[in-house]
């Protein structure tokens, strides 16, 4: 009966298999690769990845993709840059060092809505939307950011803290942030109404509307939200890297995001995705990033394996779509 | 169960619109105004613009782009798409230039070149229609792995090519460009094959439906796979021009170049859900684009503004598309 | 603003037309590597300035993105705009030979400034560096090795494999490792590379520690590889075990160096090749200065200058080393 | 049941509903009284699943009135329905195949805020509650996909249960359904009933609405013909009512010639669809096809046809054995194909009229490689001539045609082919009684040219006024071969009802 949910089942502990095989393997050429500090290394080269899957993996659930990711936390770093750079007031008070946390957030969520009206208002295919805005967004934060960069001087201190400073057993702050977001993400999308049209709405959208979910505002609301959770990473950004770079900052993004997200299971037809999954997808690629190096593997090699790896992922959903066809099929026989 | 299914129709008398109108309302026409627009835009902004010399020498930066747009618009017209070509061609550049710099002679390099921009065409048909997977995130996935492919065979580096196989935008037919020469013969060939043949036909019928199509006796796998085989082959051959252009081989070139390849189509009013579109409309498209892109250029525009206008023409070119279509046929 | 570009186009059409009269109306442009890249900030300052004291027109340009080909249509433009002289930080050594070579068919003077196209020297006319490139390396070598006590392992995390002066540098620092028995007891245990990406660099950083557990010093002969690694360092807290050093902006390095986690880095002053590249340019053009190998030529603040072996030509003879005592003097 | 004391729950006043230019329901009136088992009987056509579906909100009624105890309503969407108390049942349910079955019974129902928490143990605990009540076993936290057809309806039925409706209407629910699930079914009806909700259950098994209902209303040709209580008629009288139109005479092919076998199938079967299927068309023969829908009539003609080939069996033409796995070959074997659903199979609806004639004949249309567009336009005003297709312009899109025309245009596409043998499928379907009439007349001079004509059609008196033998299929297998003349609507209708369920004494 529950061969379909055994199949998914399979492909979380799938992936947590590869991983520590994976790691295994590297730490058998490697010795330093199985240590404590090393996992420290992986956790630092995630956040901004998971948080990015997390609202991408809610995107492709709803049947749609977001390639404007990485332009809009590119944007929202920007405009928080911006405003430490030139020492922005608030209401008469300085701003505080954590106003870019929801300076970012907002902004993100703001450039997110407008891919998100596109989409509704004109009907529009989101993958042709996002790759303008991709463009669009990009150039936006040359403009706010006069093609200048922000340097780590102008970022404040405690914000670049949450990247170094721990509060608990040397684990910086913005792994917890990453984690949190992830874990919010979780009970968004499994415990509340509308996390669960969003996955209502991507397994069948014909039926969607017939069931009074409103696809237009559940679809507004998927692109803000991976928006904003961009906005999220571009503060963070800030925080990590210690600048922002019109330029720089971001781009790529969305194809680590977008990797990370098929490998974590999230179907591209819409419907099917686990906070879990993309959890272990991120961590995958982090351990892939962090084991290159290591072993002395030219770093050029990132993107094919990122290429490979959203091609594998695609075959295997398909054939796991076979499989659940084919039950089907049986059934009705 | 009842005639539940059966689609609304127009009454039998519903009159036809006139020639002119039928003329006027088309995408295409909308592309050519653009472009007087940006021509005199252009012309505007910058004394240095308005010389035929000047834009047809930088066409030829963008005419391996637009030669691999015009079979790209026959791919979206049968309701695909790749955004991997541009990837392809700086795969198949690399594969071309590392083949000739380990001593294959040039003419072998050539064909291996050729081939492997096949085998990438052939990788993305196996994926999308043997497989069954949607071309949007079939070719996002062939995209950065032909990218990375690049990357790993020519790493940061740059690989040169022969001083004599330098410069195919040097030479000139009548005082235009070779690769220029070439993006016109090849869109009034592709032009002819799309309006006047029953292969070019059967890409609209594909486009517009495909299962009628199917049971009309329209072979759809066999068409559109040849159609993503023509457009490796076509990337393959706008990289090594590329590589004749620029003298040398970077696992970066045409980079973003899927979003310029993309707008041509979109801005020539290809209907990005298949089963219209033109040659003409996408030829148009290249030069509007070149006109835009230059014209900024060399008023010292800011190159963020240009972001913003390539996105945006984008954005706008689509939602433009679809109103003429959604209004002047149903 | 339209207007202004307008009335600006005209300007410089009219300008165009009666170059006879020159130097008043000479047009320098500059492009750089990528837009929002700070380094050119500083640089085109001094072209800025310059051209203020010595009455000609500058403009910067640049692409949104520093792939190899970026650069190209920029160059395009400026020959179709019939500057005087065009400046250039390359994006790649061979892509842009065709172009040059045009504008220098054009009769536009082509000057690389701050990066050359090593190897295809014939296609530019001179190159302007802020030192000359072969002390580099032998530069870094003593400044690590006066962190570090001239004892124990080092390693380099330099910018691309490819990149044509940082592996002038490499070759410099191994030979000077290797030939000095002063750095006997140093030993040179890995060369990565971060391709000037803060993510790879921090975990090329991260594996090199990782690697090598005993590493005294590391050199960072990059901007974006020297922050990257003191962050590195400063976030793990061992800045008194691993030295970092290398070459990087006084502005992206200021906290570091103020809060100890890098003693000592160099740099030289961008600005400087700004200023110089339009002297040289007006001399040459005006035939004050002779474009030959030997020649020499006074430049306000900088004293004098000679052109060396292929057209170089260097802004100062030393790195300029910066530390907690003089870090707050620049800004750039 | 039947006291007119009990006021209605539903009062439908002069429900009328108008396709493109095609009436599918004209003026019913129509009262459902809380508490009862209402049955809606009648042809495929008839109208009973159009008024249906305006009940539910699927179509907004073209003229006429609904009131809900009396009070006028507008059922503009199925959203609204739901929140009426009304549900409707599909026959093959609209599901979000990766949602729990749990989550399906509740998602979009719903009032309280986007993001009010989703209280899964106390949604597991009555959906468990409703699958206990319906006697079925299915773990509610399993997801929907791989759910079989009839686990699926009872999903439904759940739903319309935790919606708490007063109106249940289901279409044909018990078709996929085995015996014992139709009983448990029937028993949760009833139960429903009991409690004061009121039942439409819509079906071809007389046995079932005897069993089951209280009142019937029978429809035919989109009219009401009659409302009554259940034990005032017997099963002939219903046969009667829902057939009763005289068969009109309809212009028979003059003169064919019946010759050799042109089509013949043997043993064709696809594991889950059909099974078994063997028959053969001669030359100038019309065999029609006839059974309820969903019985797998068009399923066979796409496996014929190569759409959809079949996974065994054989298909001979002219006494060749051929492989056919795709319609091009079908095509250069002399077959062509009309299929069912025009929008989504026949036409190119933004082409010109021209193109969508012209399109199976690329040899002729381009002999040297390219479009003679002359050519072209002789084949569009020949077809346009011959068939009296009404249009503006063979340039002008085919969708601004009527739907007659469009299937004139079709019609003529595949007479470019001069095929051997034709299969059409439905080709009335949607269409006005005048040009149905003309394309009996088109069919009969077909067959007189000596083609092989197989008519799939749902209408009984199509069948029989055309065809020299009428093939029948129930669920994927073909139940009977009736030669013309002992071809009759009961004859027909028994042979397409499900075996289990038909009754001895349905013929009239």
């Amino acid at each position: 009966m529950t061969t379909l949910r055994k199949i998914f089942l399979r492909r979380e502990a799938g992936i947590a298999v590869m991983i520590v095989l994976f790691c295994l393997a590297v730490g058998a050429v490697k010795p330093q690769f199985l240590t404590l500090d090393q996992l420290r290394i992986i956790l630092l080269l995630t956040p901004l990845v998971m948080i990015g899957a997390m609202g991408q993996m809610l995107v492709i659930v709803a049947r749609h993709v977001d390639l404007s990711i990485g332009s809009m936390l590119g944007v929202s770093a920007m405009v928080s840059g911006m405003l430490y750079r030139y020492d922005a007031t608030w209401f008469g008070v300085d701003m505080p060092w954590w106003g870019g946390i929801p300076i970012s957030i907002v902004v993100g969520a703001l450039l997110g809505l407008g891919n998100g009206l596109l989409i509704t208002l004109f009907r529009l295919p989101a993958i042709i939307v996002t790759l303008g805005t991709l463009s669009l967004y990009r150039g936006l934060t040359f403009i706010i950011s006069n093609a200048k960069q922000i340097d780590r001087q102008w970022i404040p201190s405690e914000l670049k803290g949450l990247a170094q400073t721990s509060p608990i057993m040397g684990i910086p702050w913005i792994i917890f942030i990453a984690f949190g977001v992830a874990l919010a993400t979780y009970f968004f999308a499994m415990h509340t109404r509308v996390g669960r049209q969003i996955f209502a709405l991507g397994s069948n959208p014909v039926a969607a509307p017939l069931r009074g979910i409103k696809v237009n505002q559940v679809t507004l609301l998927v692109f803000a939200i991976s928006g904003a959770l961009s906005g999220l990473a571009g503060i963070l950004y800030a925080s990590r890297w210690g600048f922002v770079n019109p330029s720089n900052t971001g781009s790529g993004f969305e194809f680590q995001v977008i990797a990370a997200v098929v490998i974590g299971g999230a179907s591209i037809n819409g419907g099917v995705g686990t906070v879990l999954g993309t959890v272990l997808g991120v961590l995958l690629l982090g351990c892939v990033s962090a084991a290159l190096p290591l072993l002395g593997i030219p770093g050029t090699s990132q993107a094919a394996i990122y290429g490979a790896v959203i091609l594998i992922a695609l075959v295997i959903d398909r054939s796991v779509r076979q499989q659940g066809i084919a039950s089907l099929k049986r059934a009705r026989a | 169960m009842s005639t539940t299914k059966t689609a609304p129709a127009q009454a039998d008398s519903s009159p036809v619109r006139p020639r002119w109108q039928t003329l006027l309302i088309r995408p295409e026409t909308m592309t050519f105004m653009l472009l007087v627009v940006g021509v005199f835009g252009g012309s505007v902004l910058s004394p240095f613009f308005l010389d035929l010399s000047y834009i047809l020498r930088s066409f030829t930066l963008y005419s391996e782009l637009a030669i691999v747009a015009l079979v790209l618009t026959m791919v979206i017209i049968a309701g695909e798409i790749d955004l991997s070509p541009a990837a392809n061609m700086a795969l198949s550049a690399c594969i071309f230039a590392w083949a000739q710099a380990s001593g294959v002679p040039i003419p072998l390099a050539i064909v291996i070149g050729l081939l492997s921009g096949l085998a990438m065409g052939a990788l993305n048909a196996f994926l999308v229609i043997g497989l069954q997977l949607p071309s949007i995130i079939v070719t996002i996935g062939t995209l950065t792995l032909f990218r990375g492919l690049a990357q790993v065979l020519a790493g940061d580096k740059s690989i040169r090519v022969p001083e004599w196989f330098i410069g195919v935008d040097k030479i000139m037919l009548a005082g235009i460009p070779l690769p220029v020469v070439l993006f016109i013969v090849l869109a009034i060939g592709l032009g002819i094959v799309l309006g006047g043949t029953i292969f070019g036909r059967n890409i609209y019928q594909i486009g517009t439906n495909e299962v009628a199509a199917r049971h009309a006796g329209i072979r759809s796998a066999r068409i559109k796979s040849s159609l993503f085989l023509l457009v490796g082959l076509v990337a393959s051959v706008a990289g090594i021009m590329t590589a004749s252009r620029l003298g040398s081989v970077r696992y970066d070139i045409a980079a973003g170049g899927e979003l310029q390849m993309v707008l041509m189509a979109m801005l020539g009013g290809t209907y990005i859900f298949g089963g219209r579109g033109t040659i003409l409309g996408t030829f148009l498209a290249a030069w509007l684009l070149v006109i835009v892109s230059t014209g900024m250029i060399v008023a010292n525009v800011l190159p963020a503004v240009q972001l913003v206008v390539l996105g945006g023409l984008l954005i706008v070119a689509i939602i433009a598309t679809n109103l003429i279509y959604s209004r002047t046929q149903r | 603003m339209f207007k202004k570009a307008l009335v600006l186009g005209l300007a410089a059409g009219l300008a165009f037309a009666s170059t006879a009269m020159a130097q008043d109306a000479l047009k320098i442009v500059y492009i750089g590597k990528n837009t929002g890249n700070p380094y050119f900030d500083s640089i085109t300052g001094g072209f800025v300035d310059a051209c203020e004291s010595l009455g000609c027109e500058f403009e910067f340009v640049a692409p949104a993105t520093a792939e190899a080909t970026s650069q190209i249509p920029f160059i395009e433009a400026q020959i179709q705009r019939g500057v005087n002289v065009i400046g250039i930080a390359p994006n790649s050594p061979d892509a842009l030979n065709q172009v040059l070579e045009d504008a220098r068919s054009k009769g536009i003077l082509v000057l690389t400034v701050n990066g050359d196209i090593t190897g295809n020297e014939q296609y530019r006319d001179a190159t302007i560096l802020p030192v000359n490139f072969d002390i580099v390396g032998r530069d870094q070598v003593e400044m690590v090795g006066s962190l570090i006590g001239y004892e124990g392992e080092i390693a380099i995390l330099s910018a691309t494999t490819e990149a044509p002066d940082q592996n002038k540098w490499i070759v410099g620092m191994n030979e000077t490792l290797k030939a000095d028995a002063k750095y006997a007891k140093m030993s040179l245990v890995a060369t990565v590379y971060g391709d000037d990406q803060p993510e790879k660099s921090t975990t090329e950083m991260e594996a090199l520690l990782s690697n090598f557990p005993n590493l005294k010093g590391v050199i960072a002969p990059t901007t974006v590889g020297i922050a990257a690694a003191a962050q590195v360092v400063q976030s793990r807290g061992i800045a008194d075990k691993v030295a970092v050093t290398g070459l990087g902006l006084p502005s992206e390095m200021r906290d570091f160096v103020k809060d100890g986690t890098v003693k000592a880095f160099q740099l030289w002053s961008p600005y400087n090749e700004g200023w110089l590249a339009v002297h040289f340019a007006l001399g040459v053009i005006d035939g004050s200065i002779k474009n030959e190998v030997g020649s020499t030529f006074e430049v306000p603040n900088l004293g004098t200058i000679t052109i060396n072996a292929n057209n170089s030509i260097n802004t100062q003879a030393e790195l300029t080393t910066f530390n907690a005592e003089n870090i707050d003097e620049f800004d750039f | 049941m039947t006291d007119t004391a009990v006021a209605p729950l539903i009062s439908a006043r002069g429900i009328g509903k108008t396709f493109a230019t095609v009436d599918v329901l004209r003026d019913v009136d129509l009262d459902l009284l809380p508490g009862e088992i209402h049955a809606l009987l009648g042809e495929n056509g008839a109208g009973k699943s159009t008024f249906a579906k305006i009940l539910a909100g699927v179509h907004r009624p073209t003229r006429g009135s609904i009131a809900l105890n009396g009070k006028p309503v507008e059922v503009t969407s199925p959203v609204v329905a739901q929140k009426l108390g009304i549900t409707l049942i599909h026959q093959e349910p609209i599901s979000f195949p990766d949602l729990s079955v749990a989550e399906n019974l509740v998602i979009g129902a719903a009032e309280d805020g986007w993001f009010s928490r989703v209280p899964w143990a106390e949604m597991t605990r009555e959906a468990n509650r409703l699958m206990d009540l319906l006697g079925v076993r299915i773990d509610v936290t399993r997801p929907m996909r791989g759910l079989s057809i009839a686990d699926q309806q009872m999903v439904e039925i759940a739903r319309a249960l935790a919606s708490n409706s007063r109106l249940i209407i289901m279409d044909e629910p018990t078709a996929p359904l085995t015996p014992r699930e139709v009983e448990t079914l029937f028993a949760i009806a009833r139960k429903l009933r009991d409690e004061g909700r009121t039942i439409v259950f819509i079906s071809h098994r007389l046995e079932e609405v005897r069993a089951l209902c209280d009142r019937v209303t029978i429809f035919r040709d989109g009219n009401k013909i009659a409302t009554d209580t259940i034990g005032n008629l017997s099963d002939a009288d219903i046969i009667r009512l829902m057939i009763g139109r005289p068969v009109k005479e309809y212009m028979h092919k003059t003169g064919a010639t019946i010759g050799e076998v042109a089509l013949e199938v043997e043993g064709l079967t696809l594991p889950g669809v059909f099974s078994d299927i063997s028959f053969s068309v001669r030359k100038g023969e019309i065999v029609g096809l006839g059974g309820l829908v969903g019985a797998g009539r068009t399923d066979v003609a796409k496996a014929i046809f190569g759409v959809t080939p079949a996974a065994s069996g054989t298909v001979s033409i002219n006494g060749k054995r051929v492989s056919i796995t795709d319609p091009s070959q079908a095509i250069a074997l002399g077959l062509a194909f009309v299929p069912e659903d025009r929008a989504v199979a026949g036409i190119f609806r933004t082409l010109s009229v021209e193109q969508n004639i012209s399109v199976a004949v690329p040899k002729q249309l381009a002999p040297g490689g390219f479009i003679r567009r002359a050519v072209e336009r002789a084949m569009g005003e020949d077809a346009v001539r011959k068939l009296s297709i009404r249009l503006a312009s063979l340039r002008q899109p085919i969708g601004e045609l009527s739907g007659g025309n469009q299937q004139k245009a079709i019609l003529a596409r595949w007479l470019l082919t001069d095929p051997g043998v034709l299969i059409l499928d439905e080709p009335t379907r949607g269409i006005d009684i005048g040009v149905k009439a003309e394309f009996y007349s088109i069919i009969g001079e077909l067959a007189a040219q000596g083609r092989a004509i197989l008519l799939i059609s749902s209408e009984l008196p199509e069948l029989l006024a055309l065809c020299d033998r009428v093939l029948v299929m129930s669920e994927g297998r073909l139940t009977a071969d009736i030669p013309r003349s002992r071809a009759t609507q009961e004859a027909v209708m028994r042979a397409a009802v499900p075996r289990r369920s038909t009754t001895e004494g349905a013929a009239a």
